[in-house]
């Protein structure tokens, strides 16, 4: 049966993790160099338009479709087919069978967008283009099909990922550490400093994602009543806690607090709570928070140390605290809070964290490799790196034949 | 005719127009440059990464004058534009062959 | 009786119709010039508060007011009276009426707000407010009640427009190339390039613009449910086809896909699905959006030729637009989907093409004719353009007295 | 019981009010010069994390917890204790009680982020900090409990506060009229002008904040209905009505209208009506508008003249604002309209005025003079200003070692 | 050699620009620069405080030319940037000693 | 004492001034210029309207020196800034009467 007060609540959710897109553009937009600003909104903007349409048309039946062995959906529902105006009890009874699949679309959407953190500045188009597509394939609908989908083997296993620590952070975080790897550093990295060229519009994404955020997580619910109004706290709770503890530990370490890092803090929070949103206390979301700010935190200082030139993050930011937030479930998951859910090691329930570990490890490893593959494989084809001329003239000029600003 | 180019800090920017204007000077062209000097930089870290930031932001000023108002228009500029610190700026003085207002088509030191 | 969840729903509805507004002012302000990039945000927040107090004051009561002879509404409900908290059967059952008249109110705003697209840069601010008022009175009202008024003559002959293919985009369209034609070109168009300043600004607007067009579309079902997401899941789908369209159709013309013209299409999109949003189905809609990319395409490439000076391209995309979406609906509506619709000539039911294409006739001609006369009265009693000397040093230290940056 | 359509309203509204807070943030950060705007941005997101700690550990404890005397709540519920998914008859019986909680979080937050405004670009950070948490504590969780909790004693007294004119924009307003006299002028005012670094971005700010604003307002019914309805309309109808009468004004007196001007109107009457939302008709919100336009206008034209250094008008508009709202609902106020409140002095009731009068002198006293204390307290422990060189360096690379752009 | 400093009108910018290839002017470097003179600046009302914007935009356009071009270098100049109004600015010419295109290594009119 | 102004690319700017200071360079000024000359521009498509944008972002740097240091600085300036390709810039020298440091008021080759 359809409830009304669902389907409104699902929309709006809905709507809310499509800003996120536009969000992620912005946020990233202004951590680049002033010449590359329009490449990286392309980015985000053409993954909303590529990934949505993948997914009506074939993505959202591989992910959520008819199960083959646990491993992924069959063609059947390809554009769309059998996914229509009543619900589909096995993912969401209350709500139209089509609000379930677009909501599930801007996941989908947001996840490949993330990685582009971490070739951000040097990519081709033409490779981004084709990477978006082979990966949604290949890497984000299995994956999700296996944590999500009904029939799924890990889901099966008792693995819980609330709102997508691993089939949207873990996935993107570590496919994007691969890209880093593989495509390499950016020409100007010895040569000059790589600043941000507009560091407002990056908080202007910071605050797009953060309300989108609450339409992520408390959106998992797939309802409204308890379950959304508990993920809605815990992940408030882990933004700020991992946004102060940010702002805390710059300010020991290095002197100054900076804005730049609030807003990571912030956004490493959000990322490292969704596993956790709907199975964890608001007061366990507060340490997770510190956690996230703490261990994000180590891991982009720990990058210019290891020299790959993850440019935006991606890996830092989402990797480390998709991970940190999976293992975090299997710490901290309390029935008390959630009875669809599972106690956590520190309830006594060591099993839940090894699982959670073991999916972890899995997903990453996963992502890495096949993301790698993906890669030589858009390499051999239309090759992944502009030209050192463009890389130099800026990826607007280059790519779009634009300018960002005339000012 | 003389071309006074001064290289002088932002937060003295308002007080050195207003010596210029005391002393009779009508016309003037700035505007925002980065400076390289003795002046120490700021180190600036974004997330994690340290970077040394030694161009620093300074308006450059130039003003033609007729040779005789020379001294009192650096004077001028120096007094108003000192701190004492490190950074303070520079005056360059060029010689002017020749200024022409393009409305009138006056040339010289009418000009200026 | 007052449905909360469809309560709920409206005023979520409302809320993201009313961000659209200063939405467009930042897609609009991004594309013009910096020296007159106040003086078009200007544009969109006055009409926020020009037709909202007018709205309130008598343009509800013509617009949806008790019908007089299908053609205007009367002047009984001017200042909300009899406008009050229990449902208007006639218009939407379930919510407060005030809950509807606030929902419209939000349509009445930016539509003349669009328009002001294809002036930018060059008219006065005195003659844009006397010509806000005029239009909304004399075009707006009355269309949005021939089409949407209880006993609108042209509803009466089974016109269909969801949320505003008409009564939104063909009006603001066509009075936007009326008013392009009568206010003339910019003085500096054959003296230097017309660059945007600040593309990502108008990034921004086009994400609030999208983000906000779910409210638009989705809440002219104006309650929760199947109905409102068909509609969502339509304008995503129309929006992302178009973007892609528009991306795919570039880059071959062009050689580079820009950033600009991803975003353009994007709003192409979804300004041409706005008629059809609850009448197709998911797969016609994604049709309907690449259609919507090919044909603004077009359009906007054929403006160079044509010579007219439609500075933002308010015809271009909201006239070819919602142009091409009144027809769409004519050519791919489905009882099977919304059994309150129609079929389309594509079910074979010709006849409601040649409504539609009627229907469009009328409305761009009555707004185009009506447009041209207000633009004349306007132009006698205040002079529409500003001085040549204006215009040279930017409406926005001409008009306001104001510069937009001081970086 | 809960209700899931007044849950959704809810945590939509939350979402709504949360992102006032970074839109704060941009409305602000584009007042300043290019050479604060990170730390002018800075307060706003460290407000969000701050105040969101403190009201989970006690804060929201000590306004909304088991009351003691009327004055304030006590510890019970510190860390969450008793906050849990089941509602709170007292304050919204259809929510869970967490969803109450993090709705009034946002309040909290916002508040101290607003009182900012009096002293950008000059007070260091840590005393920032210390303010925040300290203001707070002894200012913002009594005035809310006198008002808002239950056994308040000014609530108890019959004061009637709708969204928080007193609670939120009083507090604040006064509170950075003794924040801007204590703190005192920056010392580039008497040297050169202070002009506004990005224009748009403010213009970005104003329209978050508009569209939040419906969550602030609409949200404070608590439920999805016909008060969340009628709050809607108010809210909206007050900001339109002010942003009129400010251009309206600015023109007359100073011959051109300004996007500033009607940006800042129509905070001001969002703010104004804010207390009176749920309380008066539209037509009175109307008025009510007007009223708050010309009010803030002349008070903002007076500050020049009285030269206290209010940087960003936190008291000329939120103080000013906040004071002409709680008064007006004294005047304009009908139980036909609510019968939850009350009739003010148009309809007869001189009592009701008086009440809020007597409830604003007591607010903005307490509010002004605490804040001193405080504030002299924050000075003798970390000292209020910059130092002379940071203050003309800018806060960006002062305090945070950032700078916003390299364009 | 010379070097000619001119300060224009944003407006007349692309003209002086085609009027200065006219004449066969085939580089020159731009920015964008703050004037300050005999023209009235704008009122600016924010919030309420007024302040007098004195530094008006303007276009520097600095050309390197062979002391034989000079003259109808100037004179292009003089012609497509003038409106008859005041602020249409200025013209400076100084003595180049030395030019050098960086990519062939060339120097003096050359080099230009 | 002479003013050395170079326009260089930005991809070159880091590199030149590393140049600078091996050459003993402790002072200079820069900004951003837009430059014209015979580097071909770009082709801007903005909505089915094609611009040829000839005005290309370059770097300006000025650096004052002693008479005796000219070559070295101007050797260390072709040297970095040169890729070989259309575009890569210029130099141009001038005389310079008088160099004042403001903080001291040093006069001269000591005030560089
Ligand atoms: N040799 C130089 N050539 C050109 N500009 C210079 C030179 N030396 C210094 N400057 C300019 O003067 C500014 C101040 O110089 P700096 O050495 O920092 O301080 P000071 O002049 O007080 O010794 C620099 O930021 C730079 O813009
Ligand atoms: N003495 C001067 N030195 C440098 N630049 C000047 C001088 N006088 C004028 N200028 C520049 O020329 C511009 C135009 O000068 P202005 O006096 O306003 O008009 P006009 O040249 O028509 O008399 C000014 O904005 C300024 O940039
Ligand atoms: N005559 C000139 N006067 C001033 N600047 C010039 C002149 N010619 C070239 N420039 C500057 O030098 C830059 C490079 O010149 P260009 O002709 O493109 O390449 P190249 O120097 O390699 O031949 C131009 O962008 C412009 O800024």
């Amino acid at each position: 049966m359809i409830d009304k007060a669902d389907t409104a609540w699902m929309l709006v959710s809905t709507a809310l993790v499509m800003l996120m897109t536009p969000g992620l553009a912005f946020f990233y937009g202004g951590m680049v160099r002033r010449k590359n600003v329009l490449g990286t909104l392309m980015h985000s903007f053409a993954a909303l338009a590529i990934v949505s349409i993948q997914w009506m048309l074939f993505g959202y039946s591989l992910a959520f479709g008819p199960d083959v062995k646990g491993v992924i959906g069959n063609l059947d529902w390809t554009l769309l087919r059998h996914v229509g105006l009543m619900p589909n009890p096995a993912y969401a009874p209350t709500v139209p069978h089509l609000a379930f699949m677009i909501y599930q679309a801007m996941f989908a959407v947001i996840t490949p967008a993330l990685i582009s953190g971490a070739f951000a500045e040097r990519m081709k188009f033409s490779a981004y283009v084709l990477f978006v597509v082979l990966w949604s394939t290949v890497v984000y609908d299995p994956v999700a099909h296996w944590i999500w989908g009904a029939g799924g083997w890990l889901k099966h296993l008792g693995v819980l990922d609330f709102a997508g620590g691993l089939v949207v952070h873990a996935t993107s975080g570590f496919s994007a550490l691969a890209a880093a790897l593989i495509v390499g550093r950016r020409r100007d990295m010895s040569k000059e400093p790589m600043l941000p060229h507009n560091l407002p519009m990056t908080a202007v994404g910071a605050g797009l994602l953060w309300f989108g955020w609450f339409g992520f997580n408390a959106g998992s619910a797939l309802s409204a009543g308890q379950l959304s109004t508990l993920a809605f706290v815990t992940t408030h709770a882990a933004a700020v806690a991992a946004t102060a503890a940010w702002i805390v530990i710059e300010w020991l370490h290095r002197g100054k607090p900076t804005v730049f890092g609030a807003l990571t803090g912030s956004i490493a929070g959000l990322a490292t709570i969704t596993p956790a949103a709907g199975f964890v206390s608001p007061d366990s979301a507060l340490l997770i928070g510190v956690l996230a700010g703490a261990v994000c935190y180590v891991a982009l200082n720990l990058k210019p140390i290891l020299g790959y030139d993850d440019s935006l993050d991606a890996f830092g930011v989402h990797g480390v605290g998709g991970a940190t937030g999976t293992l975090c479930v299997g710490l901290f998951a309390a029935l008390a809070v959630n009875p669809a859910g599972a106690n956590g090691l520190f309830l006594g329930n060591a099993h839940q964290f090894f699982v959670q570990l073991g999916a972890l490890a899995l997903v990453a490893a996963y992502s890495f490799a096949v993301s790698i593959a993906i890669l030589k494989l858009v390499d051999a084809v239309v090759g992944l790196r502009v030209s050192a001329d463009h890389e130099d003239n800026g990826l607007d000029i280059s790519l779009h034949g634009e300018e960002g600003y005339y000012l | 005719m003389k071309m006074i180019t001064a290289i002088v800090k932002h937060t003295r920017f308002d007080v050195v127009r207003r010596a210029l204007m005391e002393v009779g000077v009508q016309g003037m062209t700035t505007n925002d440059v980065r400076g390289f000097g003795r002046q120490k930089g700021f180190r600036e870290v974004y997330r994690g990464t340290e970077y040394e930031v030694r161009f620093l932001p300074k308006v450059k000023i130039e003003i033609a004058v007729p040779d005789e108002k020379l001294d009192a228009v650096i004077k001028a500029i120096e007094e108003s534009a000192r701190t004492g610190e490190v950074g303070d700026g520079k005056i360059f003085v060029t010689e002017l062959q020749q200024c022409i207002r393009i409305r009138t088509a006056e040339r010289g030191e009418e000009a200026i």
